[in-house]
């Protein structure tokens, strides 16, 4: 009795090693298994999800115009201070004061790419990226000034 | 002087060096693996007198088992790191004098002795011939003790687990 | 076919004709020195990236291949970086044991290495205990691992040189016991004997359903021996972060590396000498053209082919099970393979007696 | 190898005999006096063994001898340590002069 | 000249290690800072000693190894001569096993085997 | 507690220790070249992982995106054996000691990449935390940073081919920011 | 199951000296600091209430005073309360409820690290998350500290 | 036998487990102190990741907060953002549309499935096999891949807004989950095969840390902890919110309190899960994903809690309003405090193996417990 409990004991062990060891001799031999991709090989074919965000980037059109009109609604909606956003009076034509972004400060290194400050601008002048490979030696690097040189407000835009 | 001849006397020398350590080193643990280097000497020393199967059962029982026993044991009733206290001056110097006249008187008497060395060519000692004597049932066999070693075997494990085990009826 | 019997003779004749006695020898040991150094670092080599391409494939994924062609050079790489890496002594420990135990391990491993034929006729020592020579020289390797534990005045290295202590210990007892199974088939202890006894079939072919179990026996303790996963609790990563070797770094942890792959190399060298028939190729019975053929292998392939597939086995082990627990590691020796191996030698031996074995 | 006597070799079993009598009178530690006697026992051997080659190169009797003694050291070890284990646990010492007093 | 041979295997370890860690030791630039050589354990500075008193549990596992690392010396120059001695060997190596596995059997039953 | 006085005395010149890349000056030319190779693509990485970044970290082990490519699965356990800490994830005051000690019980050459907002400042624990530090490179120097909440897996990856880059010119930290700064 | 009425009368029964605040989703129970110990066990023994599960304790700080709020559930009834108790702000002292919940002893251990209520006879009342030698109390709303905390 | 073999308090080691430990998942430094290599008792030691989200909170609008919340339990960051914004609908009472809240509960079911195939991972390499690591990632890349689609972020996700999601589910969604859902009922067969079945793994598992249904009520233990031991506490059960209380799925009760018995909760739970969302994919109501809200919300004074299940458990969050446009005071209910909490207790009188088993399967997510 007590023997024959031992070898199934043994038995059942035995077996149930055994079929572990089917399954990772599967995929031993089943080189097509294999899901790695490659990662820097495959940079070019590489396409992220449309919806990944990776960083928040100012839109530029040809004319290196954009459409922030510095209202700072990004700013405050911004959870952990990372926009700044600096700015000027321009003088217009007509001579009066107008509002408009002379920096548009972004802490890379604070984001956190939460999307609340996309959402929170009224005119659409920021969206979020798909870039990733944003690697530095220096962690000043991180921090962007996002409106391009020279570049000014879209007409039309309020 | 050839190689064997040196080695003869790197062998000695490490046996007794070794061994000399571990009777006076004062941490423990040290002292156990000085005592280990002196078994394994031992144990050169038997291969180098061409015993092999008595070499690797030095190796086997006291590297492999008495002094992984000796070690746990240290480990079990100690404090490892601790230094052991200096032992009485007036001991050693006692145990010091003993030893030295003791073997000075011994060697003494050793080297008297001729030894008269049969310059026969010394057989190989095959575990074959050991196992054939070992359990052959003539008057040259070891059958007997043979069997009377698992039964000393069954004893010494027998003792070992009843005064193990003692101490289970004490606690209670 | 090329045969190292031929080199070597060629060789030691060569030497003989043009130095005088001493001389050879003395070219001799440095060859052989330059030989088995040249062999651990191979075998290191090869075996770290045999490991990590076979865990890799069973994983699902591609493992090394970027560093060299196919990542071949990635344990070159690993190697180049321990050597030229900064070796630790940490200050609270006994710095002469913690300096002499990585050494230790080192000269047990190459020690070893001494009785083990490569291939025919290639053997730097046929000691005449052969299996006894090196289940004695393997129980030194656990004072090394204790030592190297104890030194480093570490919990974590204390209590897996303890674990490893008892463990390989243990599991000395079923290996001996598998061994002498196959002993007691051949009547010899020496290994070209026993070599010599498989060339008309290996052990494990013709020794029926016990050499089978020996042979598992055999493999499961020499798992346990070598301190590999699924009986790695000396080192176990996540319990005692690395075990015994917790404070060691640069190449002094290479050594202990390197040991415990030239380990698993020389078990599952004994393992193919002692149930496959090590170097001799593969013969069945009287078939003679079918064996004749197969001698046209070298039969240093036939060796290595037979420890790779054996180490494979045993990374295969490591890859798919989870680790035991300490009580259950030591019972497993001693509620089954203890008893199992000793009554399956019994079986040997009737089968040896009765000579029903082909 | 023939250029060692037995005297030589008896010198280190003698040497070695001696080392342990000292590690045994100066040592109060049960298990390094434990140590002291394996030093002692193995001196046993080795003249066993030397006697065996040098003066009876054809029998194999000491070299029996050296098997049982071996045996017998290993068991005597088993027990002693058992002994020392068990003493470390009631008198929290292992120390011969603190259990002097022991009854049992 | 088999012990000859070790002696060359010994050298060869030796100086593989020795050239190993020697490299490091002379071409490595170190920092060196107080913390560098402590004990690690997880990034917290270490309680106590590991060279206490401590209770390795299996020592009972030791000693009933060192019982049948015995018997097995026993059994290598028997298994070699099985073949030729025959029957007798058998009968005679049952004996032997049977008196050691009353042993076993009674360490077991004592519960020596279990784990503490 | 050293991470408060790290935090206070806020330089603003790099606050690690910048030494001279090991065996630079000693060795030269082709031999320095075959070793800054092999170190580079055998760095080893420290188990260290405190929060989200470090399931990213998980996931770039997986078999998906799988580091080891490049050698660098041989995650190890205790410090001695490693050669690059991840910091993936937020350090706090208490866990700043910890960081420190476990890099300095790193044997040299050493390496350490900041993974995520948190390890580089912080991040979305900058404002209003009483026991964030604001940035692993208060505690220990830093290689790398990777930005991120978190970098997905290949941004991770990025950082080590960049660390390898870094390794293979040989250069110090110190060059580095020179170089890029050309006014410091 | 029984409803916040059932539940209010059956505790002004037992402790009518208990006040109730309206408009929370559950029964919100206002008792003095000396009661609390006798009070719990009884909700924790009685049969019908059963509250076996503090689910969540923690303390709010109203600047003048520090209220205590424990949030106890039965898991066999599946009814909650709330039970709130005031603290003084400048000694808070309370009895610790760690005997009956042994939940609470790592979250009474939690409040004194954030908000420095003291628990009596708690078997180990240290910091739990903070170091052991931060100053201050970091939840309490007077909490400031000018080197770590940023403000925005 | 311990106490039998007359075993010393001279022989205890005090152990530091953590924080930088590969069995603690994370930063959880566990004091333990040991006897040979049985344990005597344990000891937590929180605040590694200790990173005053309640004290942020406080200053964070009530649309802000939420994201730092999926900070908190990483591996349920939606469910957690999903039970921040049900209290602040609590608060505000808004009912959020239909569609809004099926997305919602589909992402936390296929948040729970990342979450238990991760810890299964874990477990098993806590245990010493690697190589299930890599299967239960293989599956858990194929949801973070669809969470990516969806809601751009791979762990994060800051996808729930109070008043529904903050975006409509993406096209390919539905097919892609339908896809995911036949390929992983076919690897969990695998799973059992590999891990389950295993003989190692069992006796690993059974039988240790035991965990009496009594002392997981008081301990306060929740979720497939409590489960395991036959505690009925399932909160999309008792307190169902959403569309929970619509839906037909099991809870999972496994009556040993073992680690077995846990270890099963957790893979029967996947199952449940699957079935969740085979019941709600091919029913996507049309309609808004989003309640109208004001641009600045403002909670009405008074207190809110709201409780959700967890892929760990009961996760309850305890908002105090003062009327303005930041919470007062904010307190998460982490399941995993309560949890740990129970360490102690079921680990004691176990091996070093046994604690790292045990506490595998209590599933720890640090920064949840630490906050
Ligand atoms: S980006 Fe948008 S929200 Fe921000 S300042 Fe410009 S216009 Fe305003
Ligand atoms: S994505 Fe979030 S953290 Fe980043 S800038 Fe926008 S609001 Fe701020
Ligand atoms: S950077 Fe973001 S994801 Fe990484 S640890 Fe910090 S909060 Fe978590």
């Amino acid at each position: 009795m007590f023997l024959k409990d031992y070898i199934k004991d043994v038995y059942g062990a035995v077996k149930s090693l055994l079929t572990g060891m089917r399954l990772t001799g599967y995929y031993f031999t089943h080189p097509k298994e294999i899901i790695t991709q490659q990662y820097p090989d495959n940079r070019d074919t590489l396409k992220m999800a449309e919806r990944f965000r990776g960083e928040v980037v100012m839109l530029h059109d040809e004319n290196n115009e954009h459409a922030c009109t510095g209202c700072s609604a990004c700013e405050l909606a911004c959870p952990n201070g990372t926009i700044k956003i600096i700015n000027k009076f321009d003088i217009t034509p007509e001579g009066k004061k107008k509002k408009a972004i002379d920096t548009f400060v972004y802490h890379l290194e604070l984001c956190t790419m939460c999307n609340l400050c996309v959402m929170a601008c009224p005119t659409d002048a920021i969206k979020m990226a798909q870039t990733f490979e944003h690697s530095v030696f220096d962690r000043n690097k991180l921090t962007k000034k996002l409106n391009h040189d020279g570049s000014k407000l879209r007409e039309g835009v309020e | 002087m050839n190689a064997s001849v040196i080695i003869f006397y790197l062998i000695s020398a490490f046996i007794l060096t070794a061994g000399i350590l571990a009777v006076t080193t004062r941490k423990i643990f040290r002292s156990a693996i000085w005592l280990l280097f002196s078994l394994i000497g031992i144990a050169a020393l038997y291969f180098w007198m061409q015993m092999e199967f008595i070499a690797a059962v030095q190796i086997i029982v006291y590297v492999g088992g008495i002094v992984v026993l000796i070690i746990f044991s240290i480990f079990l009733t100690q404090k490892s790191g601790d230094e052991m206290p200096k032992p009485l001056k007036s001991r050693t110097i006692f145990a010091t004098l003993a030893v030295v006249f003791g073997f000075a008187f011994t060697y003494n008497l050793i080297s008297e002795y001729g030894f008269t060395s049969l310059n026969a060519q010394p057989l190989e000692v095959k575990v074959s011939d050991i196992g054939t004597q070992m359990l052959s049932t003539t008057e040259h066999g070891f059958v007997l003790p043979f069997e009377v070693v698992s039964i000393l075997l069954l004893a010494a494990m027998i003792g070992c687990i009843v005064i193990a085990i003692k101490v289970k009826q004490q606690e209670k | 076919m090329f045969s190292f019997h031929g080199i070597t003779s060629s060789v030691q004749t060569w030497l003989n004709n043009t130095f005088n006695p001493t001389i050879t020898v003395m070219i001799e040991s440095v060859i052989v020195i330059l030989l088995a150094i040249a062999l651990f670092a191979a075998l290191g080599l090869v075996l770290v990236i045999m490991e990590r391409r076979v865990a890799a494939f069973m994983q699902i994924r591609l493992g090394p291949n970027r560093v060299g062609p196919w990542g071949l050079l990635q344990s070159t790489a690993d190697t180049l970086k321990l050597i030229m890496k900064e070796g630790l002594t940490p200050d609270g420990a006994d710095k002469f044991l913690f300096n002499l135990a990585p050494f230790i391990v080192m000269i047990v491993a190459m020690l070893i290495l001494a009785p083990i034929g490569f291939a025919k006729d290639f053997q730097i020592w046929d000691i005449n205990i052969g299996v006894l020579y090196l289940s004695a020289i393997s129980s030194i390797s656990v004072i090394g691992i204790l030592m190297a534990g104890w030194a480093s005045n570490n919990k974590y290295s204390l209590m897996g040189a303890m674990r490893s202590g008892a463990q390989i210990v243990s599991y000395e007892l079923s290996a001996g016991l598998s061994v002498l199974s196959i002993v007691v088939l051949t009547g010899s202890l020496k290994l070209s004997d026993i070599v010599a006894s498989q060339e008309n079939g290996w052990w494990i072919f013709k020794g029926h359903i016990p050499a089978i179990i020996a042979f598992v026996i055999f493999i499961i303790a020499a798992t346990a021996e070598t301190n590999r996963a699924p009986f790695d609790l000396a080192e176990a990563e996540s319990e005692l972060t690395a075990g015994f070797h917790t404070e060691y770094s640069g190449m002094k942890f290479a050594l202990f590396f390197l040991a415990e792959y030239i380990n698993i190399f020389i078990v599952c060298a004994i393992g193919a000498t002692l149930f496959f028939g090590g170097w001799m190729p593969f013969h069945v019975g009287s078939w003679e053209g079918f064996n004749h053929i197969m001698d046209y292998i070298p039969s240093s392939v036939w060796f290595f082919g037979k420890t790779f597939f054996l180490i494979f086995v045993i990374m295969w082990f490591r890859w798919t099970f989870p680790r035991l627990r300490i009580d259950q590691l030591l019972n497993l020796e001693w509620k089954y393979l203890l008893p199992i191996s000793m009554f399956n030698l019994l079986l040997m031996t009737i089968i040896a007696i009765m000579g029903w074995h082909f | 190898m023939n250029e060692i006597s037995i005297t030589q070799i008896l010198f280190v079993s003698t040497a070695l005999f001696f080392i342990g009598m000292y590690g045994l009178f100066t040592r109060r530690n049960m298990i390094t006096m434990l140590m002291a006697i394996e030093l002692i026992l193995n001196s046993v051997n080795i003249n066993f063994v030397a006697f065996n080659k040098y003066l009876y190169p054809g029998k194999l009797d000491g070299v029996f001898f050296t098997i049982f003694v071996i045996t017998i050291a290993a068991a005597e070890a088993a027990v002693a340590i058992a002994i020392i284990i068990n003493l470390y646990r009631s008198h929290h010492s292992i120390d011969v002069d603190d259990a002097s007093e022991l009854k049992y | 000249m088999g012990a000859f041979w070790l002696i060359i295997l010994i050298i060869a370890a030796l100086a593989f290690s020795t050239g190993g860690i020697l490299i490091a030791k002379i071409f490595v630039k170190k920092t060196t800072n107080p913390q560098k050589g402590q004990a690690y354990e997880c990034g917290i500075p270490t309680e106590g000693s590991p060279w206490n008193q401590f209770n390795v549990g299996y020592y009972l596992f030791a000693l009933i190894f060192l019982i049948f690392d015995v018997e097995l010396i026993f059994m290598y120059p028997w298994a070699v001569v099985v073949k030729q001695v025959g029957m007798m060997a058998l009968v005679e190596i049952v004996i032997f096993l049977f008196i050691l596995f009353m042993g076993f059997l009674y360490a077991h039953k004592k519960g020596a085997l279990k784990w503490m | 507690m050293d991470v408060k006085d790290a935090v206070q005395t806020k330089q603003p010149q790099f606050p690690g220790e910048v030494y001279e890349a090991p065996g630079g000056g000693f060795m030269t030319g082709a031999l320095n070249d075959v070793i800054n190779w092999a170190r580079s693509n055998s760095l080893w990485p420290l188990t260290f992982g405190t929060s989200c970044c470090a399931i990213e970290l998980m996931s770039t082990a997986s078999a998906k995106y799988d580091y080891s490519r490049f050698g660098f699965e041989v995650v190890r356990a205790t410090p001695r054996q490693a050669d690059l800490i991840i910091v993936s994830g937020t350090i706090v005051n208490k866990m700043a000691p910890v960081l420190k000690r476990l890099y300095y019980q790193m044997p040299d050459p050493k390496y350490v990449i900041a993974m995520g907002a948190c390890a580089i400042s912080g991040g979305p624990f900058f404002y209003n935390t009483y026991s964030v530090v604001k940035g692993v490179d208060h505690v220990i120097p830093v290689d790398v940073y990777i930005p991120g909440c978190p970098p997905r897996p290949e941004a991770l990856m990025h950082s080590l081919i960049t660390l390898q880059e870094k390794i293979m010119s040989g250069m110090t930290r110190d060059q580095i920011r020179r170089q890029h700064n050309p006014d410091l | 199951m029984m409803t916040n009425e059932e539940l209010k009368n059956k505790i002004s029964e037992m402790l009518p000296s208990a006040t109730y605040e309206e408009g929370g989703e559950w029964l919100n129970i206002f008792i003095a600091p000396e009661e609390l110990l006798s009070f719990a066990e009884r909700l924790r023994y009685t049969k019908g209430l059963d509250f076996d599960s503090l689910f969540c304790l923690t303390c709010v700080d109203w600047k003048t005073n520090f209220t205590m709020v424990y949030h106890l559930t039965s898991t066999i009834h599946f009814h909650n309360i709330v039970v709130k108790v005031k603290l003084d702000h400048n000694n808070p002292a309370i009895e610790t409820v760690c005997n009956i919940w042994r939940t609470a002893e790592f979250l009474e251990r939690e409040v004194y690290d954030l908000f420095g209520v003291q628990f009596l006879n708690h078997p180990d009342l240290r910091r739990l998350l903070l170091t052991d030698d931060w100053v201050g109390y970091p939840l309490r709303k007077d909490y400031d500290d000018p080197i770590n905390m940023i403000k925005l | 036998m311990v106490e039998e073999l007359g075993i010393t308090a001279e022989g205890d080691q005090v152990i530091n487990i953590g924080p930088q430990h590969p069995a603690t998942h994370g930063v959880l430094n566990l004091v333990v102190t040991l006897n040979g290599e049985t344990i005597k008792k344990v000891e937590p030691h929180l605040g590694f990741i200790h990173r005053s989200i309640e004290k942020m909170c406080e200053s964070l609008s009530y649309r802000q907060f939420i994201y730092v919340t999926s900070r908190m339990d990483y591996l349920s960051s939606h469910i957690n953002n999903h039970a921040c914004a049900l209290c602040v609908e609590k608060g505000l009472q808004i009912e959020v549309p239909q569609r809004g809240q099926v997305i919602r509960v589909l992402m936390d079911e296929l948040t729970r499935i990342a979450s238990h195939l991760l810890w299964w991972g874990a477990q098993a390499m806590d245990l010493g096999a690697f190589t299930p690591y890599f299967y239960a990632f293989r599956e858990r890349e194929t949801i973070t891949t669809i969470m990516e689609e969806t809601c751009g972020a791979r762990l994060t996700m800051n996808y729930m807004v109070p008043g529904g999601v903050m975006v409509d589910l993406h096209p390919s969604f539905q097919q892609k989950v339908k896809e995911f859902i036949t390929l992983i009922k076919s690897k969990i067969d695998e799973y059992d095969e590999l891990v389950t079945g295993n003989i190692i793994f069992q006796n690993r598992m059974k039988g240790v840390g035991y965990l009496t249904a009594a002392d997981a009520v008081s301990y306060g233990c929740t979720g497939p902890t409590a489960r395991g031991s036959g505690v009925h506490c399932d909160v999309r059960k008792i307190y169902p919110y959403e569309v929970y209380g619509k839906l037909h799925f099991d809870e999972v009760l496994e009556t040993e309190g073992d680690s077995f018995a846990r270890y099963l909760v957790r893979m029967k739970e996947i199952k449940q899960s699957i079935s969740i969302i085979d019941q709600l994919i091919d029913n996507i109501p049309d309609g808004d994903f989003q309640a109208k809200t004001k641009a600045v919300l403002k909670l009405p004074k008074g207190e809110f809690y709201q409780r959700v299940e967890t892929a760990r458990g009961e996760l309850g969050v305890y908002i105090v309003s003062e009327g303005g446009t930041t919470p007062y005071r904010i307190k998460f209910r982490s399941p995993g405090f309560s949890n740990l909490s129970a360490l102690d207790h079921m680990a004691k009188g176990g091996k070093l193996g046994d604690l790292v088993a045990t506490m595998g399967t209590l599933d720890l997510v640090i920064p949840d417990i630490d906050r």
